[in-house]
């Protein structure tokens, strides 16, 4: 457990911009209270499409907590086409990686900030093939499939 | 930064008096204890010394005690044996709190065809007697209950239920590997045939158990080969670790009186001052009916993990669950089996005292944990409601 | 009187470089190395160190060490793992001169349905490996042979047997414990898919074990619970004696070439001498294929005890047959088994050298014996005969 990087001990002990934000553009929740994991995204978009703020409430793990703290790092100034982009092992190298069974809570971030963009564009989330296995994020067995053949 | 350590029922500092009754066995006076040279016999006299004192802590008799690796083999070995001297009987009652020592094992015997009674605990941890007695039939071979819950603490009523097995004719086996040390242990007040212990748990170093094996009770061993300890545990003694588990089975007597009164009071007020700073926190466990060092309690809406690296931290050292289930992300499966509300089992910490600790370290400890559990709060996104 | 230490292969001194190592993780720093807080986890990166060095000394990968409590339960996890790798095949096949810690555990198999095949060795404590090779069929889970013998020294061609059982797709085990540091192992050299290591064989502490598990080879843990050693080994770490083992295999590495050297001529020293010195006495073993550092003499028409324990009057330690059967009446079935005579078998002791032995060592004992064995010659009634 303490392989954490000193980045992701900074960002757990010194969490940047963590918070509720007044009136945001586009929020994105994930995970639940019974996961032990949860995530609530807040975004300010500007008119040009671009992410000008970026703020989190986040109950879990350091790795959870340094995710978060280092995804609203990482979306700012961006534009939400190049954030939809991002995926949660780009958080993980941001952090300077994450022990290997921590790598789902970089997963929270990345899901979270998809349903954020979503939301801001008004796109419905679809109905997606499979069976939801993981209740909290809404991960199916179809998506846990593809994501192992990515891998190998 | 000095530590504060108060996770004792992880693991315990080796007491300096333990280490050095130890240390001539490693580098001088290392002899195998089987050897027929009196260079190794002498090691074996001390041996019998350190045997004596263990069987004293439990009120045993030296023959009774079987050195093992570990807390986990002795579990192994009691449970496996009495399945092996009741090749007949298939079933097996034990709890939905065990240690995985004692859990595991049971569910790969479900896998191999037995049938296995895990009886349930209610929210305070106390166990369903009547569940347990309807369950005890014909065809059950062990009760395995542990004498005290590692996680909150909570006291079984062992005694009683070993009295109730021996009636049925079946063998009885308890994990007393957290209540030894902390609550007098006496086994020849009640008809318990076998008794786990664990070293690193009083003051003895890791990697050292002992089975206590009630004298008549047929054996069977658990690691094959050599003769050593009576042809019941194969393997080269662990002469240092076993002559130091003699000293700490005599220091954990002598400190038994220590550990009713003064460390229950320091417990008492760590509770106390916790419950009284910080809002929406809950003791789990039955609080009348607990080892004297052990706290466990949840703190609404904030995570475990989280804790533990803040106290971190400022130097302060607890668990949150067990630390052999730590790494996983449900709660553990004793707070789930005690369905204790996920919104406290994920913010559980559990606090663990010895006789080493002092009443100044728990004011620390409860001058530091409000603002920890505080600027947690701050970035959940579950306490607004509160 | 000075104690001269020739009990090598029963047990060996810790070494102080290694106790040196130790002695921090008792007292200081105790952490459970599974712990949340770095108090813990700082010794646990600390284990890791010490599973690269075990690593080094076999030429493995640190993810292919399991930590054991002995070399005995490295090999009854070993065993009992192939056989639960393998459901459907009940044969095993090992040698007639293992360790009980193998040949108790295959004889208990024996009982409960598997084919044992023991393969016999000829009177230079040779494997018959047309017997071995014949034995293989599609039934056989496991070959496991010794890498070196215990009470001889012979060493058996495990490297060739290893690539046999591959080809054939049978499992291979083998129990290096008297092997390790004495001559080199590498498991990268041919295919073997276990390997048992002892600690205390090496000038680590006493109950301190490795199973080598190639990786790929799927494993049973025989010992259930917690999820330390990545779930193939239950119970709280044995945090100091891994410290100390990974010191040892470090430093046994760095005398491979000494003990081939200096140590392998201490022992010549001491055979010729004896030979020359004492009448009627004979070298059990293949002469050119024993361990460097061990010699098994049979002495005509004297009994072991009886000289082991005059050697003992002037402080030479060493053993008859081997410590772990000592205290029975038989000449150690490694003996039998090599159909050495009675007269001959009786009187046999074993003397195993380490680095620390000296030169004047082997003076003084080859000074010492013949009179030792002449005195109880002289009132033995078989004696006569020469
Ligand atoms: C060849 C061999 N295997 C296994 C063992 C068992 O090792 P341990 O005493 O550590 O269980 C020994 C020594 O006793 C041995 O010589
Ligand atoms: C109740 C209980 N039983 C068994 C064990 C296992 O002991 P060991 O770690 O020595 O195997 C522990 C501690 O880990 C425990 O708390
Ligand atoms: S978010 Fe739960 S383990 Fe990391
Ligand atoms: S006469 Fe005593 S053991 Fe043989």
């Amino acid at each position: 457990m303490w392989e954490y990087s000193d980045k992701v001990k900074d960002h757990f002990l010194n969490p940047r911009n963590s918070g509720v934000m007044e009136s945001p553009d586009a929020v994105g929740e994930t995970g639940s209270l019974s996961c032990g994991d949860a995530l609530k995204l807040f975004l300010k978009v500007n008119d040009n499409g671009r992410i000008t703020d970026a703020t989190f409430m986040t109950f879990g793990c350091a790795s959870a907590v340094a995710s978060s703290s280092a995804l609203t790092e990482m979306v700012k100034g961006l534009t939400l086409d190049d954030a939809a982009k991002l995926t949660n092992d780009d958080i993980a190298d941001y952090l300077g990686g994450l022990p290997k069974e921590k790598m789902h809570c970089s997963v929270m971030g990345q899901d979270a900030l998809r349903k954020a963009i979503n939301g801001y564009r008004g796109i419905q989330i679809q109905e997606k093939p499979g069976d939801v296995v993981c209740e909290c994020f809404g991960v199916t067995d179809l998506e846990i499939i593809e994501a192992v053949k990515d891998k190998s | 930064m000095k530590t504060i350590y108060t996770d004792n029922n992880a693991t315990t500092m080796v007491a300096p008096e333990v280490l050095e009754e130890m240390l001539p066995y490693f580098s001088e006076l290392y002899g195998n204890p089987s050897s027929m040279h009196s260079f190794g016999g002498n090691v074996g006299l001390k041996l019998k010394e350190a045997r004596q004192k263990v069987a004293d802590l439990i009120h045993a008799d030296p023959g009774e005690i079987v050195f093992t690796s570990c807390g986990s083999e002795s579990d192994n070995a009691a449970i496996l044996s009495a399945l092996a001297a009741n090749p007949d009987k298939k079933h097996i009652i034990t709890s939905v709190v065990e240690h995985p020592a004692v859990k595991n094992l049971c569910q790969s015997l479900e896998k191999e065809g037995y049938r296995i009674t895990f009886v349930p605990v209610d929210n305070m941890g106390r166990l369903d007697t009547d569940i347990l007695y309807a369950a005890m039939d014909n065809d059950t071979a062990l009760v395995t209950l542990m004498w005290a819950n590692n996680e909150t603490g909570v006291i079984f009523p062992v005694e009683e239920i070993a009295e109730k097995a021996a009636e049925k004719g079946i063998l009885f086996h308890t994990d007393a590997v957290q209540a030894a040390g902390k609550i007098p242990i006496d086994v020849s007040q009640a008809p318990i045939d076998m008794l786990s212990l664990s070293g690193h748990k009083i003051h003895a170093p890791k990697g050292m158990g002992v089975l206590y094996v009630k004298k008549g009770v047929k054996f069977h061993p658990f690691l094959k080969g050599g003769h050593q300890e009576g042809g019941r545990r194969a393997g080269t003694e662990n002469t240092a670790s076993i002559i130091g588990m003699g000293k700490a089975c005599e220091l954990a007597g002598s400190h038994l009186k220590e550990m009713d009164t003064r460390v229950r009071a320091m417990r008492d007020h760590l509770e106390a001052g916790l419950l009284e700073n910080i809002p929406a926190a809950t003791v789990n466990g039955e609080k009348d009916n607990r080892l004297p060092n052990t706290l466990s309690i949840g703190f609404d809406a904030v995570e475990g993990e989280s804790i533990l690296l803040l106290m971190d931290q400022t130097g302060i050292c607890a668990s949150s669950g067990s630390a052999c289930t730590s790494g996983s992300l449900d709660p553990s499966h004793v707070l789930m089996a005690m369905k204790v509300p996920f919104e406290s089992a994920h913010g559980t910490i559990r606090f663990s005292l010895s006789t080493y600790n002092t009443m100044e370290e728990m004011d620390h400890i409860i001058e530091v944990m409000p603002g920890i559990i505080q600027r947690l709060r701050d970035m959940s996104p579950f306490w607004k409601k509160h």
